[in-house]
């Protein structure tokens, strides 16, 4: 294989795919942006399915002692609606901006791990796929999302699904924080060091190494879990002298980090709208970047503060609830700092900036709650009611999705070339604060007024109160689910027929928005060269001589290619020269693999475990000895000397 | 070697930067079964502990495997030197070792079930078992990768100039190598000790 | 992080033999492991007291950080490396370590 | 500790509530943040009406926590409510950018510090809260065994060898140190599952974990009936797994004891003597897979009392209620329509070996056995 001729001329069973369009392009794509859309979607199904959970658990408890469905039945679908939202939705909600928009953000062309990202949207898929199946094979999990020990090591609980759909996802997340890690240190444009990435990219960055630390731990966990429940090991068993604790530990070890990696990606997102309505740059950046590489760091030490109800003594307690209280300060300096990044600017109340605000004013709530509850003694009246059902909902429904969303209005023209209707926008997001409000407002004293979390019907013995509240909290959905309707039918009706964007209909400051609006394959037709943080910004406005800072005319900027010049002004750079990681079938295939491999586990049933093992192995061979069209990867790429450094991706 | 190393933000190659990233990762996830054994050191529920332990044996199948990391950065220090006879022969002599080490943990695994400790006997024989099993399992995909890297040196896939390849397998090899130093001191001779005193 | 990005990167490619030991080092390293593998086990024959189970853990430690080091190419290489193995180590046995001790110490009593 | 007779008047917090009521007129989301205080004492299970010290003291911690988390979420919201309107863009914007800002250090050391101090002076009183609730109490206390089966109580007192089930009956003013733990069936752990104490008005919860020992401490200062739940999702019917806690005068309480602590008399004659022998209370063993006994203890005085699979029944008819705190004991329907199919009245497993299987009991078996339990007084 040399530089010059490509080896793609000879097709073999190991020959790459070529489509540019249609259904095979989409499965074998290993575009960055086209995977960041297929998260994106899938997120969307998946947000449906586990809104029709809540629907259902609103349902059954709108008015005491109602019996719409059964307890089974019941018990599967709160356990399946807290999977769903946290592993499904709202962790990969945050991988899809981290595919679309780090490349983007850095200046890059795609990851560092092209197919590698394929796979992780493919373990993803799987795994959710996986765990929806168990409602046709006998049940879904029973056993809360949290999957105590030793109720889960019961066969009745169905918690073998649980297990093992989560270690496919686990599998995705991890290898996805290697690629992100490795994207992010390692494929900057030149010129862009850490103190000059963009918010996102730093939210990014610590995010991705808690996952790479905390996928381990919950592995293990399940790991042991699976033995137990389906080889009949005895980790958690008692009566073999099993500590169910060690369960809860494990689970908690990797289940507060979790709680980070759900909202920092949130923080970023917000951390970037935020300026740009301000028109402002972020205040105190540096605070902001280094309180949430603290909020991550610290995020490893408090998790035993899920468990100050446990069978844990007073000691633990107390260290706990200190490290707990401790982290509230990086967290609000970070809130602080974003009010700060609003004040003294000309806000633009667009339908970002609106959920952005929300987020800020929400997340407070969260983490006011969250604070309550590192008062131990109270705590233990707290603790597994719907005051903590309420909390977490400010913080990762109120907080994450608030951002999660904001960053879909924000990033939409940068995907699609076209806006979103701020009217229905602003619908959207007046009807979302209502519904969620009105929904998890009355859970905080319904919470403290004694009403039990994870109860199949709502025990009327809780007093008229309790039940109104229960019902405002139903009312709510109803209102969510209209709210919901809206943002569906925006986002359709503006793919298809949104008013033209422009490159930069923000007036944005970040570089992704440098390039096109759909960005071409390639991202950039030249890398751009950094020399500030904000440089988008920077292109645009210089200090004039009192230090006031002015529009620079378009392309009078001396050292810099204005906004359109980069965007529109290729020149000599069509896209030709340009060497992009080839599509690929292998992600795929050996992503089917752990189809048998998972079923396989569930029995155990050897023969199933044995052809997915074989499988796996053969997709993980066909992808290591697959040709890549224009040399291999350890070839030098030297023929075209304005090649693009970001060319070497490994593919 | 790879023009490209030069052309990254920290002059790194990603995969080999992406292999130290997630090797980092795995101390997470056998620290986290090391402890599980630590914790149940003395739950043997009426069955048998660490008494069973045969540390001569054991020491000889670590010795084997603290050799294979010899070999592996022999046959890498050879593939630098685009010396591929060599290469390959220490990698098969790195396969060999592991495969010598696997067959001994089967061994040891055989005659463990036959004096009574299996899987669900207790919660330190599920410890013993898993943690040693997912080690074994680690040096299987390590035969499986050295294995590969043979056979494609030979189809040549793998090039003289690729010796980063070698490296990577390399740096995974060392790593379950590594683990198994704190297994052997940690999971077999320090309890050994502490059942003596 | 700002001396992992100033460094010279032909210090730390990969392929850049020249600095690394040759076979005849690396065959010294492996005596030296074997050595101290020969020692760890003479602790299962003759009794150290209680000098044996430190004498255990420092032995394991300087195994660990030769194989690291010079294996794994760790003193030859980029700073990052050895940052992430020995982040995710000490990461690793400082969080076990809080368990374990919470978990022996102040768990509940067993019935 | 206060005294107080239910139904409770609005809370009495002098220090804290007038602040409150201040800052009601600020906003309806103020009002709502009110009506947490307010409403918190109309519901017969609240954690926010404590009955008992160790209710109280956590009470009287979270209060104060509460209003400075009330004063941070005004600050804070109302910075954000003051930037959008003072800051937003005007009609007439001139298209000039605003003073660019990047920070302010002194700013952001203040924010750092003020909350690091807030904080610092929450914790002190917290740890100390821990240890005061969950130390052995002062002086004289009465020990109480419970274990948590799926999904009902068991309680022992051992000062005088007494089991019950689902009502725990205390002294008034007396501390209660329970000692728990969870099994099943019987007070086999191996499949046991992890349950959670609550009796809000009393005491905070504590996890019920099989294999293992925990403790809570629980007092009431008024003689009165408290509701309580477990709060650890135990599976199936988690939430048919109800306490009560009846607090008596140490003059009741000992002649309850006392009560409890002689034999049951079985019935000699009638329909009630036909239900003893149905139960096989005599033969006090399994004699055939529809025995009572086989299950739930009925105590006559012959051996030692021991711990049944299934709630003891030695004193059923002196309880209130049945099924963990699901059906009235007075209500004879319900005992029939239990005995009838006890799965269709409350959802149980008892395929996977916990729950109460359906026996198939004729009506006559039913009339017999509702006769001879609620004899058992």
């Amino acid at each position: 294989m040399s530089q010059s001729t490509p080896t793609t001329s000879r097709r073999s069973v190991f020959s790459r795919p070529r489509a540019e369009k249609g259904f095979t392009s989409w499965i074998t794509t290993t575009d960055h942006k086209r995977i960041g859309i297929m998260y994106f979607f899938t997120v969307l199904v998946f947000f449906t399915l586990g809104g029709a959970e809540s629907g259902v658990i609103r349902a059954q408890l709108a008015q005491a002692e109602m019996d719409l469905v059964t307890a089974e039945i019941y018990n599967q679908v709160f356990t399946m609606h807290g999977l769903t939202m946290v592993f499904l939705v709202v962790m990969p909600f945050g991988a899809a901006f981290f595919n679309y928009l780090i490349p983007l953000q850095i200046g890059a062309r795609d990851v560092a791990f092209p197919r590698l990202n394929a796979f992780s949207y493919w373990m993803y898929l799987f795994g959710g796929i996986f765990l929806y199946s168990s409602f046709l094979l006998g049940g879904a999990p029973n056993g809360a999302w949290t999957g105590y020990a030793p109720l889960a090591l019961d066969g009745v609980s169905n918690m073998a699904f649980y297990a093992i759909g989560l270690q496919l996802l686990g599998v995705s997340s991890l290898s996805a924080a290697v690629n992100f890690i490795v994207t992010i240190l390692n494929m900057r444009a030149p010129g862009l060091t850490f103190m000059r990435m963009p918010m996102f990219i730093w939210m990014s960055l610590v995010t991705n190494f808690l996952l790479l630390f905390a996928m381990p731990i919950i592995a293990v966990a399940l790991f042991m879990l699976q033995f137990d429940t389906v080889f009949g090991a005895q980790f958690f068993n008692p009566a073999t002298g099993g500590d169910p604790i060690l369960w809860q530990h494990l689970f908690w070890l990797f289940g507060h980090p979790e709680v980070y990696i759900m909202i920092l990606p949130a923080m970023g997102i917000v951390s970037e709208i935020l300026p740009v309505f301000s028109r402002k740059p972020l205040f105190g950046y540096a605070a902001v970047a280094f309180a949430g590489a603290a909020i991550g760091f610290i995020g490893f030490g408090v998790w035993a503060h899920h468990m100050f109800t446990s069978a844990i003594g007073p000691v633990a307690r107390s260290a706990f609830a200190l490290s707990t209280m401790f982290i509230a300060v990086p967290t609000g300096i970070k809130i602080f700092n974003w009010v700060f990044t609003m004040w003294g600017g000309k806000l633009r109340f667009t339908t970002p900036m609106l959920f952005s605000i929300g987020f800020v004013s929400m997340f407070t709530i969260g983490g006011l709650s969250g604070v309550t509850h590192a008062v131990v003694p109270h705590n233990a009246q707290q603790h597994d009611t719907y005051y903590v059902v309420a909390h977490f909902h400010y913080v990762l429904f109120g907080g994450a999705l608030f951002a999660l969303i904001a960053g879909v209005y924000y990033w939409f023209p940068k995907v699609t070339g076209r806006l979103m209707s701020e009217k229905l926008g602003r619908v959207h997001f007046w009807t979302w604060l209502l519904g969620f409000n009105l929904t998890f407002g009355p859970m905080h004293m319904s919470g403290l007024l004694g009403q039990p979390r994870r109860t199949a019907v709502l025990p009327a013995e809780l007093g008229g109160t309790v039940e109104l509240y229960n019902l405002l909290s139903s009312l709510g959905v109803v209102v969510l689910a209209v709210s919901a309707l809206v943002f569906l039918f925006n986002l359709i009706a503006s793919i298809r027929a949104g008013a033209a964007s422009g490159p930069d209909p923000w007036d944005a400051r970040t570089i992704e928005w440098l390039s096109e609006s759909p960005p071409k394959h390639y991202n950039f037709a030249e890398i751009p060269v950094v020399s500030h943080r904000d440089e988008f910004w920077h292109r645009k406005y210089a200090e004039d001589a009192a230090g006031q800072p002015v529009a620079v005319p378009a392309g009078g900027s001396e050292d810099h290619v204005t906004a359109e010049a980069a965007a529109h002004g290729e020149g000599d750079h069509d896209g030709h020269h340009i060497h992009m990681p080839d599509p690929s079938y292998w992600p795929l295939v050996m992503c089917l693999g752990f189809f048998p491999v998972a079923y396989g586990l569930l029995g155990p049933t050897p023969w199933l475990i044995g052809l997915g093992v074989v499988w796996v192995i053969i997709g993980f061979f066909g992808w290591i000895i697959e040709p890549v069209a224009e040399g291999d990867d350890d070839d030098p790429i030297v023929e075209d000397p304005a090649a693009p450094r970001s060319g070497v991706a490994a593919h | 070697m790879t023009a490209g190393v030069h052309e990254t933000t920290l002059g790194l190659d990603h995969r080999k930067l992406g292999m130290w990233v997630f090797l980092g990762s795995e101390f997470l996830f056998f620290g986290a079964f090391v402890s599980a054994y630590i914790l149940y050191l003395d739950t043997t529920a009426g069955g048998p502990g660490v008494e069973i332990f045969d540390i001569p044996f054991t020491s000889i199948s670590s010795f084997v495997l603290l050799m294979s990391s010899l070999t592996m950065v022999l046959a890498h220090n050879a593939h630098t030197r685009r010396d591929m006879r060599r290469m390959r022969m220490w990698i098969l002599a790195t396969a060999g070792q592991g495969a010598v080490f696997l067959g001994g943990q089967i061994f040891e695994f055989t005659v463990f079930y036959k004096e009574g400790l299996n899987l669900t006997q207790s919660p330190f024989a599920s410890g013993f078992f898993v943690l040693t099993g997912f080690h074994g399992l680690h040096v299987f995909v390590g035969i499986l990768l050295l294995l590969s890297l043979y056979s494609l040196t030979l189809t040549g896939k793998v090039k003289p100039d690729q010796d980063l390849k070698t490296e990577m397998i390399g740096l995974y090899w060392h790593f379950v190598d590594i683990i198994w130093v704190i297994i052997f001191t940690v999971v077999y001779l320090i309890p050994d000790l502490l059942m003596e005193a | 992080m700002s001396t992992t990005e100033t460094h010279d990167p032909a210090q730390a490619a990969g392929g850049h033999v020249d600095h690394h030991p040759g076979p005849r080092e690396y065959v010294r390293i492996a005596i030296i492991l074997a050595i101290l593998t020969a020692l760890e086990v003479s602790t299962y024959f003759v009794d150290f007291g209680a000098l044996a189970i430190p004498l255990l853990v420092v032995l394991m430690g300087i195994k660990f950080v030769m194989v690291a080091g010079f294996f794994m190419h760790l003193r030859f290489d980029t700073k990052l490396y050895g940052r992430l193995l020995y982040g995710g180590l000490f990461g690793a046995i400082g969080l076990y370590a809080i368990t374990l001790i919470v978990m022996s110490f102040d768990g509940a009593p067993r019935v | 500790m206060r005294d107080r007779t239910k139904p409770l008047p609005a809370p009495t917090l002098p220090g804290t509530r007038a602040p409150i009521r201040r800052r009601t007129r600020v906003g309806t989301i103020l009002v709502l943040a009110l009506g947490l205080f307010l409403a918190s004492c109309s519901a017969p299970q609240s954690a926010m009406d404590p009955a008992g010290p160790y209710a109280q003291g956590p009470h009287d911690l979270i209060v104060p926590v509460f209003v400075i988390a009330l004063v941070v979420f005004i600050l804070v919201q109302g910075l954000i409510i003051f930037a959008v309107v003072k800051f937003r863009r005007r009609p007439d914007d001139d298209g000039s950018l605003p003073a660019q800002v990047h920070g302010n250090t002194r700013l952001e050391i203040f924010w750092t510090v003020i909350p690091a101090l807030i904080l610092a002076g929450i914790a002190v009183p917290t740890v100390q809260g821990i240890f005061s609730t969950m130390n052995e109490p002062d002086g004289e206390y009465l020990t109480v065994e419970v274990v948590g089966h799926r999904w009902w109580w068991e309680f022992y007192y051992p000062d005088f060898d007494i089991y019950t089930a689902n009502e725990l009956v205390i002294p008034v003013d007396t501390p209660v140190r329970l000692e728990m733990t969870a099994a099943d069936p019987g007070r086999d752990p191996a499949r046991g599952v992890i349950h959670s104490f609550w009796i809000p008005r009393l005491a905070g919860k504590q996890d019920v974990v099989p294999g293992q020992q925990t403790y809570l401490n629980i007092q009431a200062s008024e003689a009165d009936r408290y509701l309580g739940m477990c709060a650890e999702y135990c599976g199936l019917s988690h939430v048919n797994m109800r306490i009560r806690a009846e607090s008596l005068e140490q003059g009741d309480f000992d002649a309850w004891v006392d009560n409890q602590m002689s034999p049951a008399v079985t019935p000699t004659d009638g329909l009630a003597a036909q239900g003893a022998e149905l139960f096989g209370v005599e033969h006090n063993t399994d004699i055939g897979a529809r025995s009572c006994a086989a299950c739930h203890q009925v105590w006559n005085g012959d051996g030692a009392r021991v711990p049944g699979v299934g709630p003891d029944l030695t004193h059923f008819a002196s309880r209130e209620e049945f099924a963990a705190g699901l059906f009235d004991v007075d209500d004879e329907e319900q005992l029939r329509e239990w005995l009838r199919d006890p799965p269709a009245m409350k959802p149980m497993q008892p395929e996977n070996g916990v729950g109460m299987p359906n026996l198939n009991l004729t009506e006559e078996e039913i009339d017999a056995l509702v006769a001879y339990l609620l004899a058992l007084e």
